[in-house]
């Protein structure tokens, strides 16, 4: 594992399981849509061409607002094994 | 016939504790094995085994169970039944005896230290009988799976399984570990005797019986019914220790020792036996759902036995009530897509007839698990194979060891329930593991997850690959595929609305 | 990075077990469902999921894995009776049936109301009180069997407890039995004051009671095998048997004699476990000093029972002559008795 | 069918689950004569049969000879009884089936 990654719980909009994976202090929230994204939709949640991906802090009442998408894992203070809405949005 | 009865002389050999003088009574019964609880001996010694036994009635009826099974195991050796047999019915029992047959046998320890440290002389001679009865288990569930190596090392896992890393081992062991192998006599026979042998053991070996019969395999069949004859006579050991435990105040000691385990054995248990009777079992061979089964034994059997007992339903009957509906389903899912990682050939079982049975038996199943189910589909009809694998790794619950997760869709309700505990963040597939871990973190805060071990060095690199090879895939035997290497996805293109 | 299973090189197909795979013969059913079955023996620190401060896990540690009784592959242990629990039950079954057999003829004949006058006062003193006895030493061997070392070890530990739980039962059948036709006598009623205070039991009492409660695993096996149970089985089984049949009471000469068959099964997976850690020179020593620390205790039980024992004189002296006789078969000589 | 307050509607019912055949057939046939005030629900499964009355039921050992027409010892039944619903009383002459709560 890389210095600057960090492992993160990925809660993906419709998506059956938690995911782990391990983000780069550098990557901004598109980054880390992304690199969720590319192991779930298209496998087990229908891609939204239409839609853009925005990230989120889990929350009890599903709530929280999203993270700014230029907003980097460093910035966003992310820590390990956080858990993480990463959900469909219009774009 | 001149032969006593056996109630003629039955209580004096269970009348045998006596006054120790050459060691204390805490040095003979030390409180960590006998009673943590300290209820007195002689409240003990009203233990009342209700389901009584002699050596001489035990060797005689387990000789006649076991004429009974392997005679049959004889008569069909030779029939090849196994050559015809659907593959994915062999793969329910690749499931089955990897993850049971060296369990039962584990179970021998737990019992044994009810014979040696229970301080109720009934409840020392049941626990002798007990450790026969798993030992018979964990051989006889040896010795069927061992003639099948031959045909397939995939059987190889009946004996290696608890032997290796794998996670679903991890799971099964990290649940056998606490409830039986760590636990004191009372608070054992609470946890092993009563909600996993009086609660669970049924849907398995009794509810699988009725589908595998109809599939054909009465060896299967007449095997697990007669292992569960055992465990219907042993479990008794529970139901007494209760009694005295709510009679001298300890009813909330009793009643938290039943809600932890029950909730432990059910979502492993829930895999076992609700994964082949919904997915695995062809269609025309189920007798009922794993829903209806869960209704006939535990939710109505055995519900009415924690309250004839004087327990309460688990605080999170609620809860557990949901999770008849979803658990097995989402494990489905993912050990489908996540077949090479397991030690079977993984059916999926939703063709478009299976998927009508799935929404008649669990409304709404369609709705969730079926958008799942809609992209997989989606790939495989369109040659897509690559994307029908799972390809990165799945949060696990740092309690029951299973991959977090929960139903897929517009409900969107996977979520791990997290906690911070002495500066490591541990993650939990529910509410009720959460509140498990609260319960004595001592016991729980060391154990490391197959997750945590990617990150602790113990798997090194964690690549998929390193990852597969500790979890002794492509090194015990192949991991899986496909049972039927995606034959029943032509139902799709001769019935092409019912994919989408 | 790969994901998908890699099938350009097919695995061999196995022809049995792959933890077998490497012996040229065969295996017998008995190896196939007996051998390496304990997953909690792979890490000596943490044999349990559970963690560390764990009391269950302390005691593993403490008793099982840090015993100092050591071999580097417990797993290669075998039975030399290779017994597996189908056939024991079958064996034992056929053997209950002898016994049945001899219970219904000696009832019929009306055996309890025709012995010597004095003899069921003996009866009452030297046999039926060892219940408490016979259970004694089923709940040390069942404590082997939850410490056990490896899953074939832990077997001939089960099957060393149930046939003490055989006799349990066959005792309290034959005192209820004693009870019915000689009802002053005590029979049901005074075994466990007699077991706790007839100065004939006080041996055996304190020789179980420091067995029961010592927790190594290795210095119990020793104290249990090699000193209490040799001691019960010449004494309270073998001496007691003679002295029935000088009695004339068959039927506890011959219901003895059937209970030393499973005394000699246990010495003979005894002898081979000894054999098994003789690999080990610290072992031989350390057996040897725990021989020589619990044999006074059992030489004193056998003299306090023995001692009292009616018509036989030389109850004692074969007794713990036949104990030292089975130690010299595994290799253990002691001084010859004075 | 009866149901305590807090039961959630799961009945008190108590018996046997049997495996399929001559014992179970014999138990069904018997059970019915030594509980002769109850109706018995008997569910037929392929390789099970659960037999069930209100309360619990009982199966001596008289009977079961004079159903199979030879001698039989109560412990034989474990071969057969898989499973059974409510709380178990072994004896020489009987096996019961019944409900704590039902226990003067």
């Amino acid at each position: 594992m890389a210095v600057n990654s960090t492992p993160i719980l990925c809660r993906f909009q419709y998506d059956c399981h938690i995911r782990l994976f391990d983000v780069d202090q550098a990557d901004d929230m598109d980054a880390v849509a992304a690199k969720c994204a590319a192991h779930i939709v298209g496998r087990q949640v229908a891609s939204q061409p239409d839609k853009i991906l925005r990230v989120r802090r889990t929350t009890d009442d599903d709530n929280a607002p999203p993270f700014p998408r230029d907003m980097t894992v460093e910035a966003a203070e992310l820590t390990r094994f956080e858990q993480l809405d990463v959900y469909f949005d219009v774009a | 016939m001149a032969l006593l009865e056996r109630s003629e002389w039955y209580d004096l050999a269970r009348t045998t504790n006596w006054t120790p003088k050459y060691a204390t009574e805490d040095e003979l019964y030390p409180a960590d094995m006998s009673d943590p609880y300290g209820i007195s001996t002689e409240e003990w010694e009203t233990f009342d085994e209700p389901y009584k036994v002699t050596f001489r009635e035990y060797v005689a009826v387990q000789r006649e169970k076991d004429t009974g099974a392997y005679s049959v195991k004889t008569a069909l050796q030779h029939s090849d039944y196994y050559d015809v047999a659907d593959p994915a019915y062999l793969s329910m029992l690749k499931m089955h005896y990897g993850a049971i047959a060296l369990s039962e046998y584990a179970a021998c320890q737990p019992d044994a230290r009810t014979a040696r440290f229970s301080k109720a002389p009934g409840m020392r001679n049941m626990g002798l009988f007990a450790f026969l009865d798993e030992m018979r288990h964990g051989q006889i569930q040896l010795w069927f799976p061992h003639a099948l190596v031959r045909k397939d090392r995939q059987f190889d896992w009946a004996h290696e399984a608890q032997h290796s890393n794998n996670w679903a081992v991890l799971s099964g062991r990290h649940l056998m570990d606490d409830v039986m192998m760590t636990r004191d006599v009372p608070t054992c026979a609470i946890m092993l005797s009563f909600a996993f042998e009086t609660g669970l053991t049924n849907v398995q070996l009794v509810g699988l019986s009725e589908d595998a019969a109809k599939v054909g395999d009465h060896t299967f069949s007449n095997l697990i019914t007669s292992i569960q004859s055992d465990e219907a006579r042993h479990a008794q050991i529970g139901t007494p220790v209760i009694e005295i435990m709510v009679r001298n105040g300890k009813k909330a000691e009793a009643q938290q020792a039943l809600d932890i385990a029950f909730w432990r054995v059910w979502r492993v248990f829930a895999i076992l036996t609700g994964v082949p009777m919904d997915y695995q079992f062809p269609l025309e061979k189920r007798a009922m759902s794993f829903k209806e089964y869960m209704h006939e034994f535990v939710i109505t059997q055995f519900q009415r036995q924690i309250l004839d007992v004087g327990l309460d339903r688990p605080w999170y009957w609620d809860h557990f009530l949901d999770d008849v509906e979803n658990h097995h389903h989402c494990q489905q899912c993912g050990i489908w897509s996540w077949r090479q990682t397991v030690w079977w050939n993984p059916t999926a079982g939703v063709g478009p007839r299976e998927r009508e049975w799935l929404e008649e038996k669990y409304p709404g199943w369609n709705a969730s698990f079926g958008t799942y189910w809609d992209v997989v589909i989606d790939n495989i009809l369109n040659g897509r194979d690559e994307l029908a694998w799972g390809d990165s790794m799945t949060a696990v619950c740092n309690m029951c060891q299973i991959p977090i997760s929960h139903r897929p869709g517009p409900e969107w309700r996977a979520r791990a329930h997290q906690l911070d505990y002495e500066g490591r963040r541990y993650s939990f597939c529910t509410p009720v593991c959460k509140w498990i871990f609260g319960t004595d973190p001592v016991r729980y805060k060391d154990h490391h997850s197959i997750v945590d071990r990617m990150y602790s060095g113990e798997i090194e690199p964690p690549t998929f690959d390193n990852i597969l090879k500790y979890m002794g895939c492509g090194e015990v035997s192949e991991g899986g595929r496909d049972a039927h290497d995606y034959a029943w996805i032509e139902a799709y293109r001769t019935q092409p609305q019912a994919a989408e | 990075m790969s994901y998908l299973p890699d099938t350009s090189k097919p695995m061999e197909p196995l022809k049995t077990w792959s933890h077998l795979a490497g012996d040229r013969r065969r295996p017998t059913e008995y190896e196939v469902v007996s051998t390496n079955l304990l997953w909690s023996t792979k890490d000596p620190k943490a044999p349990w999921a559970m963690g560390p401060g764990t009391p269950l896990t302390k005691w593993f540690v403490k008793y099982r894995n840090e015993s100092p009784l050591v071999h580097d592959d417990w797993d290669a242990f075998r039975d030399p009776d290779k017994l597996v629990y189908r056939t024991y039950t079958m064996m034992q079954d056929g053997q209950e049936n002898y016994i049945d057999g001899l219970l219904d003829e000696h009832s019929k004949n009306d055996h309890d109301a025709t012995m010597p006058e004095a003899w069921p006062r003996e009866l009452a003193r030297f046999y039926t009180p060892s219940r408490y006895l016979i259970h004694a030493v089923q709940m040390a061997s069942a404590y082997l069997v939850q410490l056990a070392r490896s899953s074939t070890i832990e077997n001939c530990c089960m099957f060393q407890a149930a046939d003490q739980y055989r006799w349990v039962c066959r005792i309290a059948y034959r005192t209820s039995e004693l009870a019915k036709a000689h009802p002053d006598l005590g029979f049901g009623e005074k075994e466990r004051q007699i077991w706790e205070d007839d100065p004939a039991w006080d041996g055996f009492r304190e020789l179980v009671e420091r067995t029961l409660v010592t927790y190594d695993w290795g210095e119990h096996f020793a104290a249990l095998q090699l000193v209490a149970k040799p001691c019960v089985d010449e004494a309270a089984i073998r001496q007691l048997g003679r002295a029935a049949k000088n009695q004339g009471d068959t039927l506890l000469g011959m219901l003895s004699d059937a209970q030393l068959i499973d005394s000699e099964r246990s010495r003979r997976w005894t002898k081979a476990l000894v054999e098994f850690v003789d690999q080990n020179d610290r072992n031989r020593a350390l057996l040897k000093e725990w021989i020589e620390k619990w044999t006074p205790l059992g030489d004193r039980a056998i003299d306090a029972y023995c001692a009292a024992l009616p018509g036989i004189e030389d109850a004692a002296d074969q007794a713990k002559a036949a104990v030292r006789r089975f130690r010299a078969d595994l290799g253990f000589r002691q001084p010859q008795l004075g | 069918m009866s149901d305590a307050p807090d039961s959630g509607g799961i009945g008190d019912m108590a018996g046997p689950v049997l495996r399929g055949g001559e014992i179970a057939q014999a138990v069904i046939e018997a059970v019915h004569t030594d509980n002769p005030d109850k109706e018995i629900v008997i569910s037929d499964h392929t390789t099970y049969v659960r037999v069930e009355a209100e309360g619990g039921c009982i199966i001596r050992r008289d009977t079961m000879e004079e159903v199979l027409g030879r001698p039989f010892r109560m412990p034989e039944l474990e071969v057969n009884l898989t499973a059974f619903s409510g709380q178990i009383e072994t004896n020489d002459d009987y096996t019961r089936f019944y409900l704590k709560k039902d226990r003067v």
